[in-house]
């Protein structure tokens, strides 16, 4: 397919279009963004009816961006079942919250400039899935950093909102550290940026250095996918825009890191140990996520943790070795929480608040919000059969599958995992939807069309898209069988089914019952536990340690160095040199007695003194 | 034997006494002499050259004859302003002469 | 020990002698005169190296005009009421001075392995006066302006009045 | 045409300055005048820099060097008046021309003394000029110190003092540690050049000339240091980088510009020539120049956080950023190298808009005090997106020319020492920090009531920004035609220098 480049570069026509046309066009241009990703979507389309008409195999092409030496800098698409995957989601995911998104930002003063980012924004991350070569997939990786850091700080008059695109950018650009670095070992060890090289020649590469490149490569993932400990910028990156998060949530910015990890698995298979690295981090990220989603109280929130924790899941599967489940997660994910997201923005946009506490019963108000948002918080917790559930049961066979002393401890967590997402999806979903109106929330209205359409659209694929998993007679061979080959298929573990259903049913049995029937108050739980609560209210200190670190750490640190440069540098060097001719001129003119015998015995002196040198010291040296 | 180096030791040694002279007096016409001394260890050694190697020209002792020369001019004005500065200062120490300086 | 080598270390010894009474002696009338010893000695060295009107000229204007000149310099100071050491505290470093130049020289003359066997001769005077007069006759003249000029200027500056 | 290719390099001297000098006869009382012929003169100089740049050969391998000209100056000395660009020196005239026709639009309303201030900025850029085309060293090393004189008078008459109580630099403390630090350097410079100039007995001070010269190992080791250290002083090398934050602060808007944008790369440029004359030399020092390049890049970075001075943070970021051509230059291979002249070239256009662009602050707020400015996107909203580019392209954001030249010199760096060029990107990583904390503070956030009254700045400040911004866009996006221009320059001298 000779036009995939196409796809990210409409968008960043658009986005320079409506940059330099600015207010000039009509509709402040927000017309060509769209136009601009419904043909990448196009493109999709027609690249997968080419691709399965070609059959199987790869196809990729690429052109001399520039010439350094005699090292050529290329720029080439590669069109394989996994760019092709992520090309339908991510135009598709965009499509639908730019149009949504038409109605969510009306009024807004900068609406042509918001839409002009989203192109970027878009247009980056389709780079980053089609780039096939890493140098890139690197400059794409970071204008998808540019795009969240505009978009995040769009309303960049507020303070909170400027901090959090900063954070978010200083964050994953951390991590981007550790994935240029990995790009450069790679490049000095192989001599090329195509991935296509890097792979042919990885087997030849010693497994020490593999592992430290996979390790740095996985630095870069860490940063975008929110893995613990770079998740903090997430939570923050609210301040955007609502379809914003939608965005970042689903398909671009956080997708990125681990579409990265299974774009260049390859490599990763090679270092086992970078494997189990994955595998624990995205644990441990899963883990957090779900228990900080628990207590948080912004509906928002609740949601951004739900993503860190889904994340988790989606590195653990790739840790594990499949990359079918993480990515068929990622789809699932990425359906089920644009959904909630845009469900979360028309509570906003119709209710004007986002604390659950201060929500309730507002399904009487928006209905069609309400319905969608329980499709998509269902679908997440793994209620058969909607995606959530086929994707959740991927990650667990794929970690079961794995074997060995690690991954099963890892299963018996993870179903405690599932336990918890299924509670807080249940908290989130009951108390904002459900339980009595109140007053304050009477003028609550349902979204308008163009926003509630793509909602719609949205719940019909957060509730289909699990059944792509099945083999379809000779339609269709399954997701995995599409993805990694006939081996991958859909297939299904019964017992382990059984527990991973008894664990979001009971979950949301549990929320039920604390949420909505009253059972027992959680405030008296936390009131017991309150060491325990005031840990996840404080989001484990994380972001605590980053502040003391910066402030006491990163900055002291500088002022340090700054004040070196002051005292010891210029102070001490630049003007203590002066100071020093300075000073021993005051000392010396003290030689100059006025005496003249005393000028006398210095020239005597010195007659003896170049005597003695040019008898005794230069034969020597000569 | 006379030799060139006796003569040249010679001219040394006395070269050394009047520069200690110079170096270590306090009296400014004591200085002067002391001057005389090195120059007359100048002369010993032109002479001497002038015996022993120039058997041509003999410039050494024109030299001689003009070092004797200048050194009379010398002493003369020398003289004429030590006397100028007892005037003034009514010293002729030299560690008394100290105002070029700092 | 030939005459002429004896005469030569007996001029030396009055040459040093003479020398070291200048620099060392605390009446500086007696200085004066062991300058005036000092001269003669030398013009004893010029005798023994052929140069005979170069002595003469030593005795008369060094022994002669020089010494006398310094005397009247002497008086003219009120020498008298000097008071304290003739040395200023610098005489040790000059002393080690002059013995490290002394060494120095010493070893130059040691280390340039003079020439040997040379003869000792001395021109005829009139030799010198013809070459004077002929050859360095424009030095000659600029060295008579000069004693003019220094003439000239003792007298100006010796004179009494003036800005003191 | 063929005239003008003869006649080209000396006219882009001669344009600056014969237009300083002609400006001198203006009346003062007609600054609209000295304005407008000054705008000119840089126009034209522009054009000429354009023409060269896009008249030059590059698949010309057999003759580097092209407009050549040859005047016999001094013939006795074989000091000779030659000029002639290859394909290093061609960017950096082109940098040149931007940045002084740039520079004249920003300083259209300086208010004190306008035509003396015109003057001594044209005669400035011309000593420039001057080193960038000069393939004589005599001539380079004149042009050189051409450039430094007006320098001193810019900064001490037009320059601005910093004074924040505890920490006091006068303008003149700045305009005189400059010079100092500069003649210093060039006194350096001198003794090497006269020591090859002898050494070589080829009596002649042409690059070429002197680079077929047959030096023993021993001399050129113990004098490439003096040329390295020399140059690299005004390259801003640490620990001789004072000068130029300290110099960059006090100077005025329009001479910071060229200060930072194109004197700081006469510094690189000098080492590069000098490379060309001592390879073994180069050779032997190229690990202390990297080493010490990574110093600059780590320290200005770290540096440039604790700083409270707009101005300040934008002058380490200098030091910061010239660590990166000083290790470019160190790695003698084709891609650090051309990372490292597209790096001077980048960081020129780069650091002439963040000092416009401070300027079109400085001169609405009259402070630069990072803790008190707050919010100024929303006032000057152009101009804050001017910063975010010129910071994003700080920062090394791929799309803007940053990127590019940063890339090569990790690359061509990781080849040689990788623990170093995976110190440089943790530099870029720390400038990040930086850069993103100076937006969010001074641009975004709520804009408090002392700033309600800030204009945005003038549509001609803005063209000229716009036209540093356009050149950023145009490199980074599409950086090609500059690096065949600079691979053309390359190849030779590597050829040359590394034996390759």
């Amino acid at each position: 397919m000779e036009w995939a480049w196409l796809a990210p570069a409409l968008n960043f026509a658009a986005f320079g279009l409506i940059v330099l046309g600015g207010r000039r066009l009509p509709g402040q241009g927000a017309f060509l963004a769209i136009l601009a990703i419904a043909g990448a979507f196009g493109v999709f389309w027609y690249a997968l009816a080419d691709f399965l008409g070609r059959g199987t195999g790869t196809y990729a092409f690429s052109v001399t961006w520039f010439k350094a030496g005699n090292v050529d800098v290329p720029w080439g698409m590669v069109l394989d079942p996994l760019a092709l995957v992520m090309l339908g989601l991510v135009s598709f995911i965009a499509l639908v919250i730019q149009v949504y998104s038409l109605g969510y930002m009306a009024g807004e003063e900068r609406f042509g400039w918001y839409f002009a980012v989203h192109a970027l924004f878009a247009g980056a991350m389709l780079a980053v899935v089609l780039a096939d070569n890493l140098l890139l997939l690197y400059v794409a990786w970071e204008l998808v950093g540019l795009g969240s850091y505009l978009l995040i700080g769009f309303w960049y008059e507020r303070r909170s909102a400027a901090e959090a695109a900063k954070k978010a950018f200083v964050t994953t650009r951390l991590g981007d550290v550790g994935l240029l670095i990995g790009i450069l070992l790679l490049f000095k060890l192989t001599g090329t940026f195509q991935l296509s090289g890097v792979f042919a020649q990885a087997r030849e590469l010693s497994t020490g250095v593999l592992t430290a490149a996979t390790l740095l490569i996985f630095l870069g993932a860490m940063g975008k996918s929110a893995q613990f400990p770079l998740h903090v910028w997430l939570p923050d990156a609210m301040e955007g825009p609502t379809p914003v998060s939608a965005l970042i949530h689903a398909a671009t910015m956080v997708a990125a890191g681990v579409y990265l990890v299974a774009r260049a698995f390859p490599l990763f298979e090679l270092a086992p140990a970078t494997l189990v690295v994955v595998a624990l981090v995205g644990l441990v990220t899963a883990g957090i996520g779900a228990t900080l989603a628990l207590v948080m109280t912004d509906l928002k929130r609740v949601l951004a943790y739900s993503t860190v924790s889904n994340l988790g899941l989606m590195m653990l599967a790739l840790g594990a070795g499949s990359i079918a489940a993480a990515i068929f997660h990622l789809v699932a994910h990425a359906f089920s929480k644009a959904l909630l997201f845009l469900g979360a923005g028309s509570v906003m946009h119709g209710a004007e608040r986002t604390d659950v506490r201060e929500m309730g019963g507002l399904r009487l108000r928006m209905p069609l919000t309400a319905f969608s948002f329980a499709v998509g918080a269902l679908s997440l917790a793994g209620f058969p059969p909607l995606s959530g559930f086929f994707s959740k049961d991927e990650v667990l066979l794929a970690v079961l599958g794995k074997g060995g002393v690690v991954f099963p401890a890892i299963l018996v967590v993870l179903l405690g995992i599932v336990f918890l997402s299924a509670l807080y999806l249940a908290r989130a979903l009951l108390l904002t939807f459900w339980g009595e109106l109140k007053e304050e929330n009477r003028h609550a209205h349902e979204a308008a069309g163009v926003m509630a359409v793509p909602m719609a659209l949205l719940a019909v694929g957060a509730a289909a898209v699990g059944f792509l998993a099945l083999r379809v007679g000779s339609l269709s061979p399954g997701f995995g069988a599409f993805l990694e080959g006939e081996g991958h298929a859909f297939r299904i573990n019964p017992a382990l089914t059984l527990a991973s259903v008894a664990a979001a049913l009971g979950g949301f049995a549990l929320g039920y019952a604390v949420y909505q029937r009253h059972l027992f108050s959680p405030q008296r739980l936390a009131q017991r536990y309150s060491f325990l609560h005031r840990l996840l209210v404080n989001k484990y200190y994380v972001d605590h340690a980053y502040q003391w670190g910066i402030d006491r750490v990163v900055l002291a640190f500088s002022r340090g160095v700054a004040l070196f440069d002051r005292l010891v540098v210029n102070d001490g060097g630049v003007n203590g040199t002066a100071d020093t001719v300075r000073v021993s001129g005051l000392r010396l003119r003290y030689l100059q007695s006025g005496l003249v015998y005393n000028y006398a015995l210095g020239i005597v002196v010195g007659v003896v003194a170049v005597a003695l040198f040019w008898w005794l010291v230069i034969p020597r040296v000569l | 034997m006379i030799t060139l180096a006796h003569l040249q030791v010679l001219s040394a040694a006395l070269f050394c006494v009047g520069l200690y002279g110079v170096l270590a007096r306090r009296n400014a016409v004591l200085i002067l002499l002391a001057i005389e001394l090195m120059l007359n260890a100048v002369n010993i050694n032109l002479i001497g050259f002038a015996a022993f190697v120039d058997h041509e020209q003999f410039v050494g002792q024109v030299l001689a004859i003009f070092v004797i020369t200048v050194a009379a001019a010398e002493v003369g004005l020398a003289l004429a302003v030590l006397l100028r500065l007892y005037r003034s200062r009514a010293s002729v120490r030299v560690d008394d002469l100290n105002m070029l300086k700092w | 020990m030939t005459p002429s080598l004896f005469l030569f270390y007996a001029a030396s010894a009055l040459t040093l002698g003479g020398g070291m009474g200048v620099v060392a002696t605390r009446n500086v009338v007696y200085a004066a005169l062991s300058l005036l010893a000092s001269l003669m000695g030398v013009a004893g060295i010029y005798l023994v190296l052929f140069a005979e009107f170069l002595a003469l000229v030593q005795v008369l204007i060094y022994g002669g005009a020089i010494v006398i000149v310094v005397l009247f310099a002497l008086m003219l100071t009120r020498l008298r009421e000097l008071g304290g050491p003739m040395e200023h505290r610098q005489w040790p470093l000059a002393l080690v001075g002059a013995l490290g130049l002394f060494a120095v020289l010493a070893a130059a003359i040691a280390r340039t392995g003079v020439p040997q066997g040379l003869e000792r001769m001395g021109p005829p005077v009139a030799k010198v006066g013809a070459s004077l007069f002929s050859q360095w006759a424009v030095p000659f003249e600029a060295a008579s302006v000069l004693l003019l000029v220094a003439l000239i200027g003792a007298i100006v500056l010796a004179r009494p009045g003036g800005r003191d | 045409m063929e005239v003008l290719n003869d006649w080209v390099l000396f006219l882009l001297v001669a344009v600056p300055l014969g237009g300083g000098v002609g400006l001198m006869f203006f009346p003062s009382s007609r600054p609209e005048l000295t304005r407008w012929s000054a705008s000119i003169v840089a126009g034209l100089s522009l054009l000429l820099a354009l023409y060269v740049f896009l008249g030059y050969d590059w698949q010309d391998r057999e003759t580097p060097f092209q407009y050549v000209r040859q005047f016999p100056w001094l013939p006795v000395l074989g000091i000779t008046y030659a000029l002639g660009v290859d394909g290093i020196a061609v960017p950096m005239v082109l940098l040149t021309g931007i940045v002084f026709f740039a520079g004249v639009l920003v300083s259209w309303n300086i208010a004190s003394r306008p035509k003396d201030f015109f003057v001594l900025y044209c005669l400035l850029v011309a000593g420039v000029f001057g080193v960038f085309v000069s393939q004589d060293l005599f001539f380079l090393f004149f042009f050189y110190e051409l450039a430094v004189v007006p320098m001193y008078l810019l900064i001490g008459v037009w320059g601005s003092s910093t004074d924040f109580r505890t920490f006091v630099r006068t303008k003149e403390y700045g305009a005189m540690k400059l010079v100092l630090y500069l003649v210093a350097g060039s006194a350096l410079v001198w003794v090497a050049l006269l020591a090859v100039y002898v050494a070589s007995g080829k009596g002649s001070f042409l690059i070429p000339v002197l680079g077929q010269a047959d030096f023993g190992l021993g001399f050129q080791r113990f004098f490439f240091p003096l040329f390295m250290v020399g140059f690299g002083i005004l390259a801003g090398l640490w620990p001789f980088h004072t000068w130029s934050p300290d110099g960059h602060v006090a100077a005025p808007t329009g001479v910071s510009m060229v200060h930072a944008g194109v004197l700081m790369k006469l510094g690189a440029f000098g080492i590069i020539r000098a490379m060309e004359v001592l390879p073994d030399g180069a050779q032997t020092w190229m690990p202390v120049l990297i080493g010490l390049g990574t110093v600059n890049v780590l320290y200005g970075a770290i540096s440039a956080m604790a700083q409270r001075d707009l101005k300040y943070v934008v002058g380490y970021s200098s030091v910061s950023h010239m660590g990166y051509v000083l290790m470019g230059l160190g790695t003698l291979n084709a891609l650090g190298m051309g990372g490292a002249v597209l790096q001077m070239f980048s960081h020129g256009i780069m650091t002439a808009l963040f000092f416009a662009l401070v300027g079109f602050i400085y001169d609405r707020a009259h402070i630069r005090d990072i803790g008190v400015l707050e919010g100024l996107s929303k006032r000057m909203g152009v101009t804050g997106a001017f910063f975010v580019v010129a910071g994003l392209t700080s920062l090394g954001l791929p799309g803007l020319s940053g990127f590019v030249a940063e890339v090569l010199v990790f690359l061509g760096t990781f080849q040689a020492f990788p623990v170093l060029g995976a110190l440089a990107v943790v530099g870029a990583a720390i400038t990040a920090v930086y850069i993103l904390r100076l937006l969010a503070k001074v641009f975004h956030g709520p804009l408090p009531e002392r700033w309600a009254h800030l204009r945005e700045a003038t549509p001609l400040e803005l063209g000229a920004a716009g036209l540093l911004v356009s050149m950023l866009v145009l490199v980074g996006v599409y950086p090609a035609p500059f690096m065949r221009i600079i691979n053309s320059g390359i190849e030779p001298f590597l050829k040359l220098v590394a034996g390759a």
